[in-house]
Parts: C-alpha cells; sequence; structure tokens
C-alpha cells in the first residue's frame, strides 16, 4: 500500500469510528491490518490513558518530533537534564497536546522534566501576578495573554536576544516564519518582542451552509449581509433558531472581544491618537446601533454566555451562526459533541460597515479590524532559574515540526507559522469531522488580512476584563441609560484609569 | 446541672500548654496576615517598578469614593440577609421534619448531606447550566409555567440574577443548618415537651416556647458560622455571573479578589479586605451581644 | 485513716462571701454528716475538703497536713458525687479500677480489689456492664466502689442518695453505714436530709447561709436544739412553735399563751416577763383531760402505727402524734399535756436556746 | 412525638419530597457525566432519555470501561484526574485530624478551665475566621516560598486545618460543655491527670461530637477552592481547582466536570458514612446529660 492511500484509509475508518458508525472491534482490526499496534494505540489502564485515542493519535507512529529534532535536543539539553520546568498556561489546545501527548518526547530526549499547569485564563493571570510581583520565579515560562503582554513585558526574554546565543539555538528554528501580522499584534509591545506567538484564536465567521441554503441568502460577507441573514433566519425559525449568537456574558473578558468586533468594524477604535477613549464617537454609537439590532436576532440568554454558551448555542442547532473564535470549528464537526458535524461552513470576518482606523488613527498599538484575535505568546520569565533549560522548551514547542504535531493532536487550531498551515500532517486532517483542519485556510486568511488586535497598556488588563465589560453589561441590561450615555460614563472611567497608570 | 457547669474548677493545671498548638497555628496564619494586610492597605504596587510603595493613606480615600465598593457593599448586605434568612427558616423547618426515627429517616438524612461535598465553585457551574436560558432545566421548568419571560433569563437580568446565585447558595447550605439544627434537636431533653403535651400545647406554642429557646445556642453558633461565610460569598458570583449583568451581584470578596489578582492593585485589595473583615467583626460582636452568646 | 479539721475558714465567688469562719473538727473514724437546706454551703465546704474549690482564707488539715494548695489526687480522700459521674464509656470494672489504674498497680492486684469491692457490694455478675444498663441503685453502688479501693483517708459524699427512690434510699442508708462500720474510714456525708442524717450520723454539723448552727450527735441536735432553727430543721413532723411570755406567778417558772400554760422545769433559767417561743416535739405531746394546753381538732391523719392530730392552739397550727386509737374528729375541743423536761424555750428576740 | 398514622404518613410524604428536591440538581449534574455533549445541550432539557455513555469517566479517570464512542472534547484531553481525586482525599484527611486534634485539647482547656480572658479568648478564635481568603491567601504565598510548602501536602493541610480551627474548637467546646463537669472531678479525686481524664474519659465520651466536627472540617477542606488555588502549582491540586480546568479556551468540557464532579461526591460520602455511627451518638448526646 502506498503511503499516502494508507494515509487517506486509515484517516476514514478513524473517522467513521470517532462518529461511532463502527464499532471499536472492527476499528482495531482495521487499524491492525494498516499498521498499528493496539499498543499505539494507549490502550486500557497504562500510563497514556484511553483518552489519547483519537482521530489524530491514530496516526500516531508518524505524529512524532522529526528525529532530527529529537537529536538536537538530546544534544542540546544534556546539560540540563534533572531540572524542572513550570508553565502555567490556560487550558488551550496547544496547551493541552503538548501537556498530554507531546512532552514525553522532550522530557526523553532531554531529561528535562516539564510540569504544566492548566488554569482557566483569569487564574493563569493571578500566578504569573504573584510571580512577578515577588519575583519568585515559581514559573521558567509564561504564558502571556495579548492583552497581558504590556503588563509583563519587562519580565520576560526577548526571544531575538536569546537567539543570538548560537550555542542554544534550534537549527532553522526560523523566527522569521511566524505569521507577521501575529507578532505585531500579539507579542510586540513597543519594541520589545514579548516571547513567540504560541496560540492564536481569532474571530472568524462560522455558518450554517445548509440554513443559508435553504432560506437562499447569500453568504454573510458585509456585516449588513449577516444582520439580514440572521434577521431572516431569527424571522423564519423563531424560537427554534435564532440567525446567529455571541458571547454577551457582563462583566466578562468576552463581552469586549464581541464589542471590539463591531466597533472596529464600524470605523471605530477603543483609542484615539491622543490616548484617549473614543468608543463614544459616531462610529462607536454607529456600533452599538448595529450591535442592538443584531442581538434582537440573537437566542435570548446571549447576555449570559461567555465563549462557551455561544458555541454550544450554534453546536445545538440554537444559532445558526457566530462570529467568534475559529477554535470552535473542529468541535462543530466532532459528531458527538455537536448537532451540526459538517453542516457548518467558515469564511473571513464580515467586511466592515465602514473603513478601519490604521493604527496610527488609534492609540496604544491598538490595531482595528474585524477578526478580532484573542491570541498568546510564549516566552521564559527573566526570573526563571533554569532560563536555558527553559528556552531550549520553549524553541522546542513553538518550532514548526512541533506546532504541526500540535495543530493535528490539539484538535485543529490556528498555527502561528506560515510553514505549518501547508504542512502535509496537517493538510490530511482537513475534511469533515473531530478535529478538522479544514478552516485553517480562512484563519490563515483572516490573520494576514482581516485581524484586529486590542491596545497594549498596563491598564488594560483591568480595562478589557473589568470596566468595558461591566459597563456594557450594565447597558445591555438596562441599567445605564441609552448607548450614548453608557459609553460616555465608559469614556471618563477609561480616561481616569489610564491617565492614573 | 446548669448550676455544676457554672462552677468551673479551681484546680486546674495551666491552660497553656493546651491551647499552645492552638495560638501558634493562629498567631503565624492569622496575625501576620492581619498585620500585613494592614501594611499593605497603606502601599500600592507599582508594576512600572514592581515595588510596593508607599502611598499614605490614599487606598482609604480612593475607599471612600469608590461608588463601586459602595454598592458592592450593599449588594453583599442584602445576599447576606436573604440568604441567612432562608436558611435559617428552611433549615429548621426541614430539621423539625427530619427529626424522627422512623423508617428511612436516617437514609434522607444523610443524602441531604450530599450537597454539602460538592465544591461550591462546582455548585456554581451545575446552576450556571441549569439556569442556561436555552439549555437550563430550571429556566425550562420555569419558562413552561409561565413564571419566566424566556426573554429574560435569570443570572443576564438585573433584578433576578442575584435571586439565581441566591438559589445555589440556599440550595447548598440549607442542608448544612439542618445538620446543626438536628444535632441541637436530638441532645434536648423530652421531659419538657411530654409536660408541654400534657399541658395541651399546640405544636406551634411547643415550637416557640420550649425548642427554640432551648436551641438557641445551637442556633446563635450556626447563625455565626454561617452569617461570617455568607458574608465572604465569592466562589457563587465569580464563577455564576462574574458580577454582571452590570455590578447587580458584584461582591466585595469578588471586588477584593479582582483589584488583589486580576489588577494586581494589592494595597486597594487590602483594604477591601481589611473593612470586610471589620465589618464582620462588628456585625458579629452585636449580634453576640444581642443574642448573649456565652462561651 | 485521718482527722480533718476547719480552722477559720472562709469563702467567696468573687466579690461574694458565701462562708465564714468556719471552724470545727472531724475525729479519725467519724461519720460526719453537714446537714442543711440546698445553698447552706455544705456542698461547698465538701468540694473544699475535696480540693475542688479553693478556700479562700482559713487552715484545711486532713491529717496533721495543711492541704489548702495541695491537688486533690494528693489529698488522700475519695468522692461519691451526687449524680455519681460515673464514667459512660467504661465498664463497672473499669469505672472502679480507674483509680488504681492510673496510681498504676498491677493488674492482678487492680482485679482482686475491684471484685473484693464488687464482692461486698453486690455488684459481681455486673462488672462487664456498661453504666447506662445499670439501675439507679447499681449506679450508686459503683460509686462508692469506686470509693473503696482506694484505701482513702476521707470518704467524701455528696448528697449520694438523692436521686434515689425512698425504698432504696432506706436500704442504701443501712448498707453505707454498714460499710463505715466495716471499713471504719473517716467520712464527710453532706445531705439536705434530717433522716439521713440522725440515722447515720455520729456527728451532725447542721448548717445554715454559710454558717454552723449545731454540732452535735443526732441525739444532742434532736433533744436540745440550741436554736429554733435546729430545733425546726430536725425532726419530723416539725416542733410545734407558739409564742408566749414566762411567768413566775404562783409557784414555779411557767410558760404563758392564750389557752396554755405549761410549768416548766426548774433548771431552765428564764426570766420571768420574757417573752419566749415555745417549742414541743408533735411526739411528746398526749391528750389527756388535764392537759394544759387547749386546741382545736382540724384534721386527723393516720399514717399506719400513728395518728397525726393538726390543731388550731393558741393562733398557732400544730400537730401532735398520738397512738392511732386516739383518733378525734374535726371541730373537737381536746386538752393536750406535756412532760416539763421535753418543753424547749427560745428567746423570741434571738431565737436561741433558753437553757 | 407519635401522632396518628395520618400525620406519620404525611410527615413521611413531606420529607421525602424535600429531600427529592435537594436531590434534583446532583441527579441531574450525575446524569450530566453520562451524557455526550449533545444531550447536554438539549431543548428542552433531557432528564431521563439519554444514551448513557461512560467516555467522561473514561477520560476523566484515565480507566477503560467497556466499548463506546469516543470523544474529542474541546480541550483535547488534560482532564486526567483521579491523582486530583487522591491528592483531595490525603489533604483532606490529614487536615481534618491535625484540625481536630488541635482543637478538642483546647477547646476542653476552654470548658474546663477558668482563666481570665477566656471569653474573648474564644472570641478572638472565632474572629481569626472572619478575614477574607484573599487577604490571607497573599501573604500566606510569601510564607509558604520562604518556607517551601508550597505545591506540599505539608502546606495544604496546615492551611485547611487553620481554616478550619475555629469552627472545630466551637463546636467542641460546645460538645465538652454538655458533659457534666462531675465526671472530671471525680476522676481528678481518682488521682487521674488532666490528660489522663481528657484521654480517657471525657474525649470517648464526646465521640460524636468529634465525629460531627470531623465531618465538618472535612467538607471544608474538601470544597476549599482559593488557598488551594494559590499555595500549589503542579506537583498537586485539589478537586476544586482542576474542575476549573474544565472551564478552556474552547469552551467547557461540562461532561467531564460533571464527571470528576459525581465522583468526587463518593470519597466525601463514604467518609460521611463512616463516621455516620458516631454522629448519631453525638446528635444523640442528650442521653448523656442528667
Amino acid at each position: 500500500m502506498k503511503d499516502s492511500i494508507r494515509k487517506a484509509h486509515l484517516a476514514s475508518v478513524t473517522d467513521r469510528f470517532v462518529r461511532g458508525q463502527m464499532d471499536r472491534r472492527s476499528f482495531l482490526r482495521a487499524a491492525s491490518i494498516l499498521g498499528l499496534g493496539a499498543g499505539a494505540l494507549g490502550m486500557g489502564l497504562g500510563r497514556r490513558p484511553f483518552y489519547g485515542i483519537s482521530q489524530a493519535s491514530a496516526q500516531e507512529q508518524e505524529l512524532k518530533p522529526s528525529a532530527e529534532i529529537t537529536k538536537w535536543l538530546s544534544d542540546v539539553g544534556k546539560p540540563f537534564a534533572g531540572t524542572t520546568l513550570r508553565l502555567a498556561t490556560e487550558s488551550t489546545p496547544p496547551s493541552n497536546a503538548i501537556a498530554t501527548q507531546l512532552k514525553q518526547y522532550f522530557e526523553e530526549a532531554t531529561g528535562i522534566k516539564v510540569e504544566i499547569e492548566v488554569l482557566p485564563l483569569e487564574q493563569v493571570l493571578q500566578k504569573l501576578t504573584l510571580d512577578v510581583a515577588s519575583s519568585l520565579g515559581t514559573y521558567d515560562l509564561y504564558y502571556i495573554d495579548q492583552s497581558w503582554a504590556a503588563s509583563f513585558s519587562q519580565d520576560v526574554f526577548d526571544p531575538r536576544e536569546q537567539l543570538k546565543n548560537a550555542d542554544l539555538a534550534m537549527p532553522n528554528y526560523n523566527i522569521d516564519d511566524f505569521l507577521k501580522p501575529l507578532v505585531d499584534g500579539i507579542a510586540m509591545y513597543e519594541d520589545r518582542m514579548v516571547g513567540v506567538p504560541y496560540d492564536i484564536p481569532i474571530f472568524i465567521t462560522q455558518y450554517r451552509k445548509d440554513i443559508w441554503d435553504e432560506l437562499k441568502l447569500p453568504p454573510p460577507a458585509t456585516l449588513e449581509d449577516l444582520l439580514q441573514a440572521s434577521a431572516a433566519i431569527t424571522d423564519a425559525k423563531g424560537p427554534n433558531m435564532y440567525g446567529t449568537s455571541g458571547q454577551m456574558k457582563s462583566g466578562h473578558y468576552s463581552l469586549e472581544c464581541d464589542w471590539t468586533a463591531w466597533l472596529w468594524g464600524h470605523g471605530g477604535s477603543i483609542f484615539g491618537a491622543d490616548g484617549k477613549f473614543s468608543g463614544n464617537d459616531d462610529a462607536g454609537l454607529a456600533a452599538m446601533a448595529y450591535w442592538d439590532k443584531l442581538k434582537a436576532t440573537m437566542p435570548p440568554g446571549v447576555d449570559g454566555w461567555t465563549w462557551d454558551g455561544e458555541g454550544q448555542s450554534v453546536g445545538q442547532g440554537v444559532a445558526a451562526s457566530m462570529l467568534s473564535w475559529g477554535e470552535f470549528f473542529p468541535f462543530f464537526d466532532d459528531p458527538n459533541a455537536s448537532k451540526v458535524s459538517g453542516l457548518m461552513e467558515a469564511m473571513v470576518p464580515p467586511k466592515p460597515a465602514a473603513t478601519l482606523r490604521t493604527v496610527e488613527q488609534t492609540g496604544f498599538g491598538e490595531i482595528p479590524g474585524v477578526g478580532h484575535q484573542g491570541g498568546s505568546s510564549l516566552a521564559v520569565s527573566k526570573y526563571s532559574k533554569n532560563p536555558d533549560a527553559a528556552w531550549i522548551f520553549m524553541q522546542w514547542a513553538t518550532s514548526a515540526d512541533t506546532q504541526a504535531l500540535i495543530t493535528v493532536l490539539g484538535g485543529g487550531t490556528g498555527p502561528t507559522r506560515t510553514s505549518v498551515y501547508d504542512d502535509p500532517r496537517v493538510l490530511a486532517n482537513a475534511r469533515v469531522g473531530a478535529g478538522t483542519t479544514r478552516h485553517l485556510p480562512v484563519v490563515r486568511d483572516t490573520i494576514a488580512n482581516y485581524m484586529g488586535s486590542e491596545p497594549d497598556l498596563p491598564a488594560w488588563a483591568e480595562l478589557s476584563s473589568d470596566m468595558i465589560p461591566v459597563a456594557l453589561g450594565k447597558y445591555f441590561a438596562g441599567q445605564s441609560g441609552t448607548a450614548k450615555e453608557s459609553l460616555d460614563a465608559l469614556k471618563t472611567q477609561v480616561d481616569d484609569l489610564v491617565a492614573k497608570s | 446541672m446548669r448550676v455544676a457547669q457554672a462552677r468551673r474548677f479551681v484546680i486546674s493545671d495551666h491552660p497553656l500548654p493546651w491551647l499552645l498548638p492552638l495560638v501558634a497555628i493562629l498567631l503565624v496564619f492569622t496575625v501576620y496576615p492581619l498585620i500585613y494586610n494592614i501594611w499593605l492597605s497603606f502601599h500600592e504596587f507599582v508594576p512600572r517598578r514592581r515595588a510596593l510603595e508607599f502611598v499614605g493613606t490614599e487606598n482609604w480615600v480612593q475607599l471612600w469614593n469608590d461608588t463601586r465598593f459602595w454598592q458592592s457593599l450593599v449588594i453583599t448586605f442584602t445576599y447576606f440577609a436573604i440568604a441567612l434568612a432562608f436558611e435559617l427558616v428552611l433549615g429548621m423547618a426541614i430539621a423539625l421534619l427530619l427529626d424522627s426515627d422512623g423508617f428511612g429517616f436516617g437514609f434522607l438524612r444523610g443524602v441531604l448531606t450530599m450537597t454539602l461535598v460538592i465544591p461550591p465553585a462546582i455548585v456554581g457551574m451545575m446552576y450556571l447550566l441549569m439556569e442556561d436560558p436555552q439549555f437550563g432545566v430550571i429556566s425550562y421548568l420555569l419558562q413552561s409555567i409561565g413564571l419566566l419571560n424566556p426573554n429574560n433569563p435569570i443570572l443576564a437580568t438585573a433584578s433576578t440574577a442575584l435571586a439565581g446565585v441566591l438559589v445555589a447558595e440556599i440550595w447548598q447550605w440549607t442542608p448544612f443548618m439542618v445538620l446543626i439544627f438536628l444535632a441541637g434537636l436530638r441532645a434536648l431533653p423530652p421531659e419538657p415537651y411530654e409536660a408541654a403535651m400534657i399541658d395541651g400545647a399546640s405544636s406551634f406554642q411547643i415550637f416557640r416556647r420550649i425548642t427554640l429557646p432551648m436551641m438557641s445556642k445551637v442556633i446563635a453558633i450556626a447563625v455565626l458560622v454561617r452569617g461570617i461565610d455568607l458574608f465572604r460569598v465569592f466562589d457563587y458570583v465569580f464563577v455564576m455571573t462574574s458580577g454582571g449583568p452590570g455590578a447587580a451581584t458584584y461582591s466585595l470578596s469578588l471586588y477584593a479578589w479582582q483589584q488583589t489578582f486580576s489588577f494586581v492593585k494589592w494595597g486597594y485589595g487590602a483594604t477591601l479586605s481589611l473593612v470586610t473583615l471589620v465589618i464582620i467583626l462588628v456585625i458579629a460582636n452585636l449580634f453576640i451581644r444581642i443574642a448573649k452568646v456565652k462561651w | 485513716m485521718a482527722t480533718v479539721e476547719y480552722r477559720n475558714i472562709a469563702k467567696s465567688f468573687g466579690h461574694v462571701e458565701v462562708m465564714k469562719d468556719i471552724s470545727f473538727g472531724i475525729a479519725d473514724r467519724e461519720f460526719v454528716v453537714l446537714l442543711g437546706p440546698s445553698g447552706c454551703g455544705k456542698t461547698t465546704l465538701l468540694r473544699m475538703t475535696a480540693g475542688l474549690e479553693s478556700v479562700t482564707n482559713g487552715d484545711l488539715l486532713i491529717g496533721d497536713r495543711r492541704v489548702n494548695d495541695v491537688h486533690p489526687r494528693d489529698r488522700d480522700i475519695a468522692m461519691v458525687f451526687q449524680n455519681y459521674a460515673l464514667y459512660p464509656t467504661m465498664t463497672v470494672f473499669d469505672n472502679i479500677g480507674f483509680s488504681l489504674e492510673v496510681a498504676k498497680l498491677p493488674k492482678a492486684e487492680i482485679r482482686k480489689k475491684v471484685e473484693w469491692a464488687a464482692e461486698i457490694l453486690n455488684l459481681t455478675p455486673y462488672l462487664g456492664r456498661y453504666p447506662k444498663e445499670l439501675s439507679g441503685g447499681q449506679r450508686q453502688r459503683v460509686a462508692m466502689g469506686r470509693a473503696m479501693v482506694r484505701d482513702a483517708a476521707v470518704f467524701l459524699f455528696d448528697e449520694p442518695l438523692s436521686n434515689l427512690d425512698a425504698k432504696l434510699r432506706t436500704h442504701m442508708r443501712v448498707e453505707i453505714r454498714q460499710l463505715h462500720n466495716r471499713l471504719g474510714t473517716t467520712t464527710i456525708y453532706v445531705t439536705h436530709d434530717q433522716i439521713e442524717a440522725m440515722t447515720m450520723a455520729d456527728k451532725i454539723v447542721l448548717m445554715h447561709a454559710g454558717r454552723i448552727m449545731q454540732i452535735g450527735t443526732p441525739d444532742e441536735v434532736y433533744e436540745r436544739p440550741n436554736s429554733k432553727y435546729v430545733a425546726d430543721f430536725i425532726g419530723s413532723p416539725s416542733m410545734n412553735f407558739i409564742a408566749g411570755a414566762v411567768e413566775t406567778a404562783g409557784g414555779g417558772p411557767r410558760f404563758v399563751a392564750e389557752g396554755v400554760s405549761i410549768g416548766l422545769s426548774p433548771e431552765i433559767k428564764a426570766v420571768p416577763g420574757q417573752k419566749v417561743i415555745m417549742g414541743v416535739r408533735p411526739n411528746d405531746l398526749g391528750i389527756s383531760d388535764a392537759g394544759e394546753i387547749k386546741g382545736e381538732v382540724v384534721l386527723s391523719e393516720t399514717t399506719g402505727a400513728d395518728v397525726q392530730i393538726h390543731l388550731r392552739v393558741a393562733g398557732y397550727d400544730a400537730v401532735a402524734v398520738v397512738p392511732r386509737d386516739e383518733r378525734r374528729s374535726a371541730g373537737t375541743a381536746i386538752n393536750l399535756s406535756v412532760l416539763p423536761g421535753k418543753v424547749h424555750l427560745f428567746d423570741a428576740a434571738t431565737e436561741l436556746r433558753v437553757a | 412525638m407519635n401522632g396518628s398514622f395520618s400525620t406519620r404518613m404525611l410527615r413521611t410524604i413531606a420529607a421525602w419530597v424535600v429531600v427529592a428536591v435537594f436531590f434534583f440538581p446532583i441527579y441531574y449534574w450525575t446524569s450530566v457525566a453520562f451524557k455526550h455533549g449533545n444531550d447536554i445541550f438539549n431543548r428542552p432539557p433531557k432528564l431521563f432519555a439519554f444514551t448513557p455513555t461512560f467516555d467522561n469517566f473514561q477520560k476523566v479517570f484515565g480507566i477503560s470501561l467497556g466499548s463506546g464512542g469516543i470523544t474529542v472534547t474541546p480541550g483535547g484531553g488534560n482532564f486526567y484526574m483521579a491523582p486530583r481525586v487522591w491528592d483531595s482525599i490525603v489533604i483532606a484527611t490529614l487536615s481534618t485530624v491535625l484540625a481536630v486534634a488541635i482543637a478538642t485539647v483546647a477547646a476542653y482547656a476552654l470548658s474546663r478551665m477558668n482563666f481570665r480572658g477566656r471569653h474573648s479568648f474564644v472570641g478572638w478564635v472565632l474572629s481569626t475566621r472572619m478575614m477574607p481568603p484573599v487577604a490571607v491567601a497573599v501573604p500566606m504565598f510569601f510564607i509558604y516560598k520562604n518556607f517551601g510548602l508550597i505545591d506540599t501536602y505539608t502546606g495544604m493541610v496546615l492551611i485547611h486545618a487553620l481554616m478550619n480551627l475555629p469552627l472545630a474548637v466551637l463546636l467542641m467546646k460546645s460538645f465538652f460543655d454538655d458533659i457534666p463537669s462531675e465526671i472530671d472531678e471525680s476522676a481528678i479525686v481518682d488521682g487521674a491527670s488532666r490528660f489522663m481524664i481528657f484521654r480517657r474519659i471525657v474525649l470517648p465520651m464526646a465521640k460524636g461530637g468529634v465525629a460531627a466536627t470531623a465531618v465538618l472540617c472535612f467538607i471544608f477542606s474538601w470544597t476549599e477552592f482559593l488557598f488551594a488555588l494559590t499555595l500549589t502549582t503542579t506537583s498537586l491540586k485539589t478537586v476544586p481547582v482542576v474542575s476549573s480546568t474544565f472551564v478552556t479556551s474552547i469552551g467547557t468540557a461540562w461532561g467531564n466536570m460533571a464527571a470528576l464532579g459525581a465522583a468526587s461526591i463518593i470519597p466525601a460520602f463514604i467518609f460521611i458514612l463512616l463516621v455516620q455511627k458516631h454522629l448519631v451518638r453525638g446528635l444523640t448526646m442528650g442521653s448523656l446529660k442528667q
């Protein structure tokens, strides 16, 4: 059997198994014919438990770090054998893939132990805060959400500096392979590089092709299209199905994410060039007017949801579309988790209703764009007691080879390197089913052309996860008058806080 | 019996060795944090310099002018009062109901305690799921009997969000009250009841004139312990509403947590914590005074 | 075996002085009963003796040793509590043997002593039981057993029979007394029941409001109460009292009140005209037509062997105990007589005995 | 309080109904643990009619429970929680033992020994529970870091014991207060030392109280969140802390969270059942009063 044929066959067998169309016994038989032992499947009670089986791990024999990299790891990592590295990270696909499936290869090759603490986002912030404030060096590597880049910029090494140490540099690491917009949007703060882009959840349009076809609606290419289509669906199918969904939980970071998409999409920005809040200008009010109309077409309760509720509403067929994190796309294609497997289509975010502002017209490095990105970077802490070992791990974790493995194992998250989008292992998963990568071309396109990035300033954590979403939450709960009144009040608060810090 | 209890020995070995472990652990673990927090409340973390710097009374002045603080104080009080009232009354009623040696009652008491062993953070998630406007079973039930407008999700509507959180709180902690009250009820001597029944008292009279007074110490302890925890409510609001919608369910503890951990305002967070402590101290002491709790 | 001596003992709780200047001694092998109503201080005095209550002032001696500051365990005493204070989590055997176990006696010796005590107290079949499985009388005996095995110099009993029913109480009274006869240990016994005191004591110490009213043998206390209080407290039914005055008109001294005129024995040194209270025990009254006491029958109660006749005499209520065939119906006027030697006189003002 | 047959029936029915209402959320949560994602989010909510699956338990506990479909849930599969349940059991058990030990000793002295300021001492003990946990967590973090207690069983056991001490002291004191002091006096006269009285007589009598106190300490340790979050990093974690890791960047793994939640009721519940016998004795301690 030719290798590519075997691979395709294996993919389809695994997919049938995953979809529940094939029982376990037949799957194992088929898999063994295709050259996979049960051991490779991680059966039974061993160290690698049963959950390891997925579409991806069935191809495990191929899903291993390249020999070349393993060789480099064991050469360069030898002196550090026995040390332990710690990383606190949000529970994201890359971190989970590394923690559960990939770090063993690193540990075996280097003898360096890696402990990964997986936490919800706000708890990661708490951990890093304590670590930084006390300069304790509990964690060797920091997972830095783009909204914290400014806060932690002085606490981590600039990877460009680290690369200068030839002894520890990974061959072909190629820092220029990282998507340029991501480096600018996530990692850069002023002239420092706060780690390298590690993870890139980004807003893309995800919609029900079948519903759109049924109602003969044009694909949501513009914001107006989206509103019209959504209203049409809600009219036709409500209350069983609504046109679109949102993540609008009051006081939660996710509400701020949604806001920026509409704000930027109407030619607005959070800050003006003078560094003052400008979300209450005409463009900002137009965005709110649009948002109000759009919200009327969303399922009631959308203002209680974070991305979880939003994703579930689409996955369970309650909402027909969402402009939200692309990471959800593989989840929608998973027949066990959602009711819309194979029915979803991804496309780049809608065209803005007005010209986007340029970076020069905004403040604090804010980059307007409907495709809101929520990326994060990985960096070595300055307080680490083993910065060299940590740097080795970081290069490995963000190398093209590892990222390709992450993308396949971690369920189709967006890679941060150009080359990974073209990796054959990644391409092989571009079919309907759990862990699909068929939306990645759209992600790549969005990153390149439609991405929006939040501003970088030390007060941003407080603004984005408290002040803004609380004010917006008040507005939608009807506690603070008109949109103009609400945003005017918000402006006073924001400008106050920014002035103070 | 009471006289004998009031009469303590004179010949007693020194209490110090008995109290030493307690005193030691409390000193290290509570007095130090207290002093640290007082110190901290006159400082603030300056992110640029990665250092705590002296700011005088700035934090306290800020607190005084902070509408968010006053708002969360009112919300915390409301939460505290409503939850305590419900848990007390429901707890007592259920304790009376379950105070029976009849068949199956032991089993029922055991089942009831199960609510207590689930971490509050998980309970918050449970209720978040059950109160989901689209998929939640509680929302569904209320909507189908017409008590809830589908357009007003429980947790995202300002007027009902607090109630939505309180349901989780009361569900989890009423059994705690039941447990303590049952212990108290079971320890009551039977004679006064027998006497009262012969006197022809009604069940309600028996409860008011005999059970309640005899249970007063147990009730006082329950109110104190639960009241203190209620005033520090964090998990439920954190998980279920993030303090929203707007600031409708923002509790003092949530505010202090956020200032401390999310925004690295350690000084202000410490100030908030100290105020919370002082308020609890005042209320608890008033209560001890009024209820004449004797240790 | 030991003597106990109280020298000017005083006791205060905070600023409240509850006991003042108590002094008396207890001889070796003596059975002393502290008698008095509740709140008179008898239990406090006993607890001071045990060391469970501090002595505010004065000296407390057991044997020749001043024990004010001696720990209870070093006072060589044993105590039986009103509610027995049995250890509910231990068997009868362990309850009785606990003090020996504390003293680190060898197992065999403990067994021997416990079995000896159990034998005497008829507890042998119950040694394996727990206190809650025993009757009241058995628990009481266990409490005594605990005291017995200790070879203590002094036994302290704090109202040990008050939780028992009447019949059992009578029975236990005898047992305790027999036990004392057998062991001979110096015993201090607190009770408010004057019958217990009368039947058991070698010496009664009658207390009232933190003071000692009288010390004496049961006979002395009964026959020569030194105050109206003691006279009233001792004896059942209580002594009859009639207020009047002493007159000497027409011969020897006489007690005179309305409808009463009784010749007094010559030894009584009463001043003529002195206001006094006469006391006569109900048993010392006899029905006699020539009697000098005139009264009217209110009610006759048959108690079995005797009849208690309730009377109105000189405006006072009185009781006479007479043989059962001397019953009288209500409303009858009768005359009563009394031997001069049986008349007690107390000064009306001081209420002390006129002797 | 016997009442007629119909009153008793009424009472029994009422009791079952009330407990059923309280049990319902637990049933519902447990059912979530046996559901595929599709069935968790369904309109209307599914109460009984769903195809049960062991997937969630398999993921959370890393064991194979027979055949069944395999899910790739959001988050990939970082949810192997069996060691965390073990951590929780160890911490809750040891901290309960420590808290109860310190508290009973102190409560005995507070109940039996008279000293100046006893009343205010008890008040002080209680007041140490009034500090918001946030205010304790930060300084504790520094202390722990200095003494190397972060991420250790010792550290977690200490902090949880500390947190439970006020309640434990208060409860144990009230139980000791209910034991007649004549018992102690009798033993004193018998020559026993204070410690011996405590160990041999009073403590066995207060067994029920100890059990009740232990149950509450265990529960509070079992469910504590903020200290466990702040004072651990990677080598140990408790169930409440790891529960929050089910909230991921690509949605919440509800089924897995419910599986852990439902399974973690079991050890705590077993603990309660183990002490249940004594608990009942503790609750009926009135029979010892005279």
